[in-house]
């Protein structure tokens, strides 16, 4: 079993990454780390995504979930980073501990 | 006052040693030659199946060895190993080309002492380069610092692996080629990215964020440009794209669609803001940034970085010969002709190879040509300020592509006569465009007094 | 900004015209003769042999035809000529001068001190090269030895002086020196400077 | 001891995070010299930047009291070096009034003719430095090329390239050498007719001028507020040229426009207004040298002035239009060999003082264009 | 096979491990780098799963796109002066004891769960494939995403413009 590649491989990388972007995402105060952990937490989920949809499914329906993914990630990560940095113009900071208002 | 040349009477095997003319004809013709040779070489080898054959002809049996993937793993590697010294090479000598060319329009020599025609001193500088101190500045975070040159050395290096050279000469023909190609040139930024921060220099971090806006901006209008051959073709290989223009000027994609005429010169604006080219180079700005995101970097590093710079070059030309300017194909001579000289045999005849290397000098030399553009558009053009850039992106760039694209998404179900025409016109077009110029440039020199045309002074 | 399509395709037609024609005079300067002179060997002759008479090199002292006014040392203004002069010892009523000294390094080849010499035995040659080691060698002694004083030349009415041509004594001068002489002797030693 | 710019500028605002402050200098390839722009930025909009000057000063006020009069003529090339023989012009006819000697007609015009080329190999200079900062190398070259050949012409003229040290105390040097006019007219032939190439290769260029159209527009008013001078004046479109309105030595006889700028790419006194006015004026510099040529008188070159100068006590100002403005000279005499004071105002110093205001809300890149438009010198600046 | 295995504990390893410095480093900056290198592992294993197409629109989209602009915000909201860019690692504990509670149980269902596994004939030419299947079976969902799309461009313009004129 160890000498070939198996579906198994792939769901322990993608286990992995969505476990890390948890810890990220929980553990990290800054903004931007957060993102970063919500990326890694998505690649995870299309690790998944792909390895199922080679090993099991067959077709492309895996694919172009995570073509869309992929595609919504992108999206997210602009108006988030356009969110935090108008949130850093008004408060100086992107601790999320500071930032308990949504007004200024 | 009269002056003596290289040129005036002395021929250039009194003017230069024996070994000094040896050397640098050796360099200047047998190295590309040798590195040419050795990517065509390589060829047949390129899948395990044919490494099977040839083993199969020497009595091996490596269909069955577990040694079949280290062998086809070496071969890989020496294309690979071929190809980043061909990248190394071409940068260099881009750099003797342009201080040649660049000197010549502004009136002055260049650099002509090292070897013969000074082309040994790119050379000369790589050692010296090499034999600097290598400074990294205290307060820098070092390993970022020392990794950020390697960053832009993978954006360099990876894109080679599709960019085609000859009708077979290819690392691999990815079926997403195009695709794939800007995408991994995308590692660059990631250099400057890296290396703007880790000097810890506020110069530095300009140029980064200027790099960065930059090259993220402009990859958007160089996408859609590039659709538009990539309709045209119907697919996203680059030896597809290519296949599927012909040898002749009308036989073209720029000529044979006006919209991919001016997706061409779109792509190559949008190439050369990628690749930080001269209107673009705000990363760096000599006169505004000092030398912006490589402010910090001196010795080795720099070299990497400069060479980065002068080899994505061969990027983009190569990229925009290959979607519009009918890349390796030689006129008269269709890709079925080339194929029938082949053979049967694992190992292809020698005509074969005769033809492949003919198709490799076609496609260098359309590549030269963009890259002394580039040179060219280098040393007449001011830089533009950081909003033009963004202006000229979003504003004339983008729509100017996404038209393009639509335009290109009628023009393919237009039935083929209306493309030979418009491939006729256009070249044709093309043509009498090139003679104005040559005009306009003997005009110039006739309107100055006390000018003349003199290719004295070498 | 462009504001009215006009605008819009005016500016993209003024990029295309001006970049069109900016393109052919860079390109035009392929076909013109470059105007480097490419100093120092591969000129016809001499890069010192081609400047204009009246160029502003090395200061050269004819003493023989120097009548000791110290004219020049006055019009200084920087004090680089210095000269001493004496009465010569076997003769009272002839007067030498035993130190003729310029500091080409600190020359600023201003011209100022030729314009007052009486018979032009001072001049500006077209001589600028000599590269030394030790920047002291810089100073050129007209008069060698001091013990070797040079009378005193008395110009004659209505009589040009007997020059010698004009650069040929520097030229015999900078021949007779060598780049990687010493620091002389006469030179206050300076701080922290290699003397080899 | 002085407080430091950067502490300055923090102390006059209150810099947020994102502010950065940064030293233009005195190292840096588009300072023309040794100055130092203190410039704090928000990212790449400029908040304020300060020239911090000083860094070239070599006291060349107070040499002038401690060398004889004629012997401070050398020590004028030095202030500008650029435009050498109108500093040498100016210094000269400052004692000259200080002496109340008269100069001789040839020398007056031997002067308008070396002046007038130097005006040109100054400007080429500007222009050529200016298109080099906005990022367009070869025609720096060319403008250099193009000042060679007037290095050439005063070089036959007085042995120098750089430091003329032409104009005498009374008079000239030296007068015209033998060819010397055939071979200006044949430049200036070769001027008129390059001028156009030069607008093809970069004053028209698109991107240059939206590199420098409506950049750092400096208004009439604003202009006179300052105290600009020359090129810099006439380009916010205020006709004021000293060799016209105060003409002096062989001037008034000449016939010369005065180019001013008229906002032809979009207002009035921005940058490319400053680097056409310097343009024209290497045309109307041209008029004026063939004018010169033509009228030359024969004659003396020297007035008689006594080698050891010893004016009586009182005090002389002359001014001249320099390559960078009216370039004043004011020097009072103590009735002994050395003058007492000699003060020199340039007109680079003030440009200088317009940076700081010219300069908020400009990019980056503005400012370069903005402070190569001013064509300052460093030393002319600190003197 | 063993250098298809080989080419996968490669990529797994720059996936994971760079992951794994994304939470770890106290540096922002460096967390940045760890994503990288946790992308483009996942690229290399869409290439092992025959997925080429979307392998190099991992490329494009997360290097070329979301990093860089990450590696933009991380320059622009913390100040160049300081090089530790840290942050406060709250909780860190309990996130750890989290990693280990979720990384054994996905574990646990990845390696012995019964998944149905079919093995089926290599194919590395999936873009046409792509292309017709986002214009046919999902036609809808692509209109909805280039919907979402746009939205999301008008909105980051909107916050941008407030910005400035905040200024």
């Amino acid at each position: 079993m160890m000498g070939h590649l198996s579906l198994s491989h792939f769901l322990v990388v993608g286990g992995l990454l969505f476990c890390f972007g948890l810890m990220t995402v929980l553990t990290r105060r800054n903004a931007v780390a957060m993102l970063m952990g919500i990326e890694l937490i998505l690649n995870g989920a299309n690790v998944n995504l792909v390895a199922f949809n080679h090993y099991v499914a067959g077709g492309l329906s895996g694919q172009i979930f995570a073509l869309f993914v992929i595609v919504l990630a992108a999206a997210e990560a602009a108006v988030g980073l356009a969110i935090i940095l108008a949130i850093y113009q008004m408060i100086r900071s992107i601790d999320t501990a500071k930032i308990a208002s949504m007004r200024r | 006052m009269k002056i003596t040349t290289a040129l005036d009477s002395t021929s250039l095997t009194t003017r230069y040693p024996k070994t000094a003319l040896a050397t640098t004809l050796f360099f200047m013709l047998a190295l590309p030659f040798l590195l040419y040779v050795v990517l065509l070489l390589m060829l047949p080898f390129n899948r395990p199946e044919a490494l099977d054959a040839v083993a199969q002809r020497l009595g091996w049996d490596l269909g069955h060895s577990p040694y079949r993937d280290t062998w086809y793993g070496v071969i890989l590697v020496v294309e690979a190993t071929t190809v980043s010294l061909y990248t190394a090479v071409f940068a260099g000598v881009t750099t003797w080309v342009e201080r040649r060319i660049a000197g010549r329009m502004q009136s002055r020599i260049g650099p002509n002492r090292p070897g013969v025609f000074g082309f040994m001193s790119w050379v000369a500088d790589a050692v010296k380069m090499l034999f600097k101190e290598d400074l990294i500045p205290a307060e820098a975070d070092h390993l970022l610092f020392r990794a950020a040159p390697y960053f832009s050395m993978v954006g360099l290096t990876l894109p080679f692996v599709v960019l085609p050279f000859g009708e077979s000469v290819v690392v691999a023909d990815l079926n997403v080629g195009v695709f794939y190609l800007t995408a991994t040139s995308a590692f660059i930024v990631v250099g400057i990215l890296v290396s703007g921060w880790a000097s810890n220099s506020k110069w530095a971090l300009f140029g980064a964020v200027r790099g960065a806006a930059q090259v993220v901006s402009y990859e958007i209008p160089a996408g859609i440009a590039i659709m538009v051959p990539v309709l045209m073709a119907g697919t996203l290989s680059m030896q597809g794209i290519i296949r599927a223009q012909g040898g002749w000027p009308w036989q073209w994609f720029a000529c044979q669609n006006p919209a991919a005429f001016v997706a061409f010169f779109i792509t190559v604006t949008a190439s050369l803001a990628e690749g930080n080219r001269t209107p673009f180079d705000l990363p760096e700005a000599e006169s505004e940034l000092v030398a912006g995101y490589h402010a910090e970097y001196s010795g080795f590093r720099i070299a990497l970085f400069l060479m980065v710079e002068w080899a994505n070059m061969w990027i983009m030309g190569a990229l925009a010969v290959t979607l519009f300017l009918g890349g390796w194909q030689i006129p008269g001579v269709s890709v079925e002709m080339i194929n029938q000289t082949r053979g049967t045999d694992v190992f292809p005849t020698w005509l074969w190879f005769g033809w492949q290397f003919v198709s490799l000098v076609v496609f260098a030399v359309k590549t030269w040509l963009l890259v002394i553009l580039f040179i060219w558009l280098r040393w007449t053009l001011p830089r533009v300020r950081v909003d033009q850039m963004m202006a000229l992106c979003w504003k004339y760039l983008v729509p100017g592509a996404f038209a393009c694209f639509i335009f290109t998404l009628f023009w393919v179900m237009v039935p083929a006569p209306v493309h030979l025409v418009s491939g006729v016109v256009l070249s044709l077009g093309a043509a009498l465009l090139l003679v104005k110029f040559a005009l306009r440039t003997y005009k110039n020199i006739a309107q100055v007094k006390g000018a003349r045309v003199d290719l004295t002074n070498w | 900004m462009p504001e009215t399509v006009r605008d819009y395709i005016g500016a993209i037609t003024d990029v295309v015209q001006t970049f069109w024609q900016g393109l052919s005079v860079t390109l035009s300067y392929m076909l013109r003769r470059p105007i480097t002179i490419q100093y120092p060997d591969r000129t016809e002759k001499r890069v010192a042999d081609m400047l204009p008479a009246r160029y502003r090199g090395f200061l050269e002292v004819d003493l023989a035809v120097c009548t000791g006014c110290l004219a020049c040392a006055r019009a200084c203004p920087i004090d680089v000529i210095k000269i001493a002069v004496d009465k010569d010892p076997g003769n009272p009523k002839q007067r030498v001068i035993t130190q003729f000294d310029i500091d080409e390094s600190k020359c600023m080849f201003c011209g100022l001190c030729v314009e007052p010499c009486p018979t032009g035995a001072i001049a500006h040659t077209r001589e600028f090269e000599s590269t030394v080691r030790a920047v002291e060698n810089l100073v050129f002694r007209w008069v060698p030895d001091a013990a070797k004083p040079v009378p005193f030349y008395r110009p004659v009415k209505g009589q040009d002086a007997p020059r010698a041509p004009a650069g040929s004594l520097v030229r015999a001068y900078l021949a007779s020196q060598v780049w990687a002489a010493p620091v002389p002797d006469w030179a206050a030693p300076a701080a922290g400077r290699d003397k080899g | 001891m002085a407080e430091p710019v950067e502490r300055r500028i923090l102390r006059r605002t209150s810099p947020s995070d994102e502010e950065i402050v940064i030293n233009f200098g005195p190292q840096h390839p588009s300072t023309h010299g040794v100055i130092d722009f203190v410039t704090q930025t928000n990212g790449e909009v400029i908040r304020r930047s300060i020239p911090d000057i000083g860094y070239l000063h070599r006291g060349l006020e107070k040499i002038g009291e401690t060398v004889s009069y004629p012997g401070y003529m050398p020590f004028t090339d030095r202030i500008d070096y650029l435009a050498a023989m109108l500093a040498n012009e100016g210094y000269a006819m400052a004692v000259e009034r200080l002496l109340k000697v008269e100069v001789p007609p040839r020398a007056k015009y031997l002067r308008a003719i070396a002046g007038e080329l130097c005006r040109i190999s100054n400007h080429w200079v500007a222009v050529g430095t200016m298109a080099s900062d906005i990022g367009a190398s070869t025609p720096l070259t060319h403008a250099l090329r193009e000042r060679e050949a007037i290095n050439d012409l005063l070089e036959e003229l007085c042995g120098a390239r750089l430091t003329f040290n032409y104009a005498r105390i009374g008079g000239v040097s030296f007068d015209a050498p033998e060819g010397w006019r055939e071979k200006i007219l044949r430049y200036l032939d070769h001027l008129d007719s390059y001028i156009q190439e030069w607008d093809r290769l970069i004053s028209l260029n698109q991107i240059y001028v939206k590199r420098l159209a409506k950049v750092a527009v400096i208004s009439r008013e604003k202009a006179i507020a300052y105290g600009l001078c020359g090129p810099n004046l006439r380009g916010s479109g205020i006709s004021w040229d000293t060799r016209r309105d105060l003409a002096y030595g062989a001037y008034p006889e000449f016939k010369f426009d005065v180019p001013v700028g008229q906002g032809k790419m979009g207002a009035t006194g921005d940058c490319w207004d400053r680097y056409a006015v310097r343009v024209l004026e290497m045309l109307e510099s041209s008029k004026i040298v063939r004018q010169a040529l033509d009228k030359l008188p024969e004659g003396e070159i020297m007035a008689k002035v006594a080698r050891r100068v010893r004016p009586e006590p009182g005090e002389a100002m002359a001014r001249v239009e320099s390559a960078r403005g009216a370039m004043c000279y004011y020097v009072v005499s103590d009735g002994s060999e050395k003058a007492y004071r000699v003060r020199v105002r340039t007109g680079s110093f003030m440009a200088m003082g317009i940076i700081e205001e010219m300069s908020q809300g400009l990019m980056i890149a503005d400012l370069i264009a903005l402070i190569a438009s001013l064509d300052v010198v460093a030393p002319e600046i600190d003197r | 096979m063993y250098t298809n295995l080989a080419i996968f504990y490669l990529f797994a390893l720059a996936a994971v491990v760079g992951a794994a410095g994304v939470p770890m480093s106290k540096n922002i900056f460096w967390s940045a780098m760890g994503l990288l290198s946790a992308l483009v592992g996942v690229g290399g294993l869409y290439v092992l799963l025959s997925a080429d197409f979307l392998a190099v629109t991992q490329l494009l989209v997360y290097i070329g796109g979301v990093l860089v602009l990450i590696i933009f915000a991380v320059m622009l909201t913390s100040q160049i002066k300081e090089i530790e860019v840290s942050n406060q690692n709250v909780g860190l504990v309990s996130g750890a004891i989290l990693f280990v509670l979720t990384g054994t149980l996905l574990s646990y269902v990845a390696l012995w769960a019964p998944w149905k596994v079919v093995l089926r004939p290599e194919s590395h030419e999936t873009s046409a494939a792509i292309g017709n299947g986002l214009l046919g079976t999902w036609l809808l969902p692509f209109e909805v995403t280039s919907v979402v799309l746009l939205a999301t461009l008008i909105g980051a313009i909107v916050v941008a413009r407030k910005e400035i004129k905040d200024d």
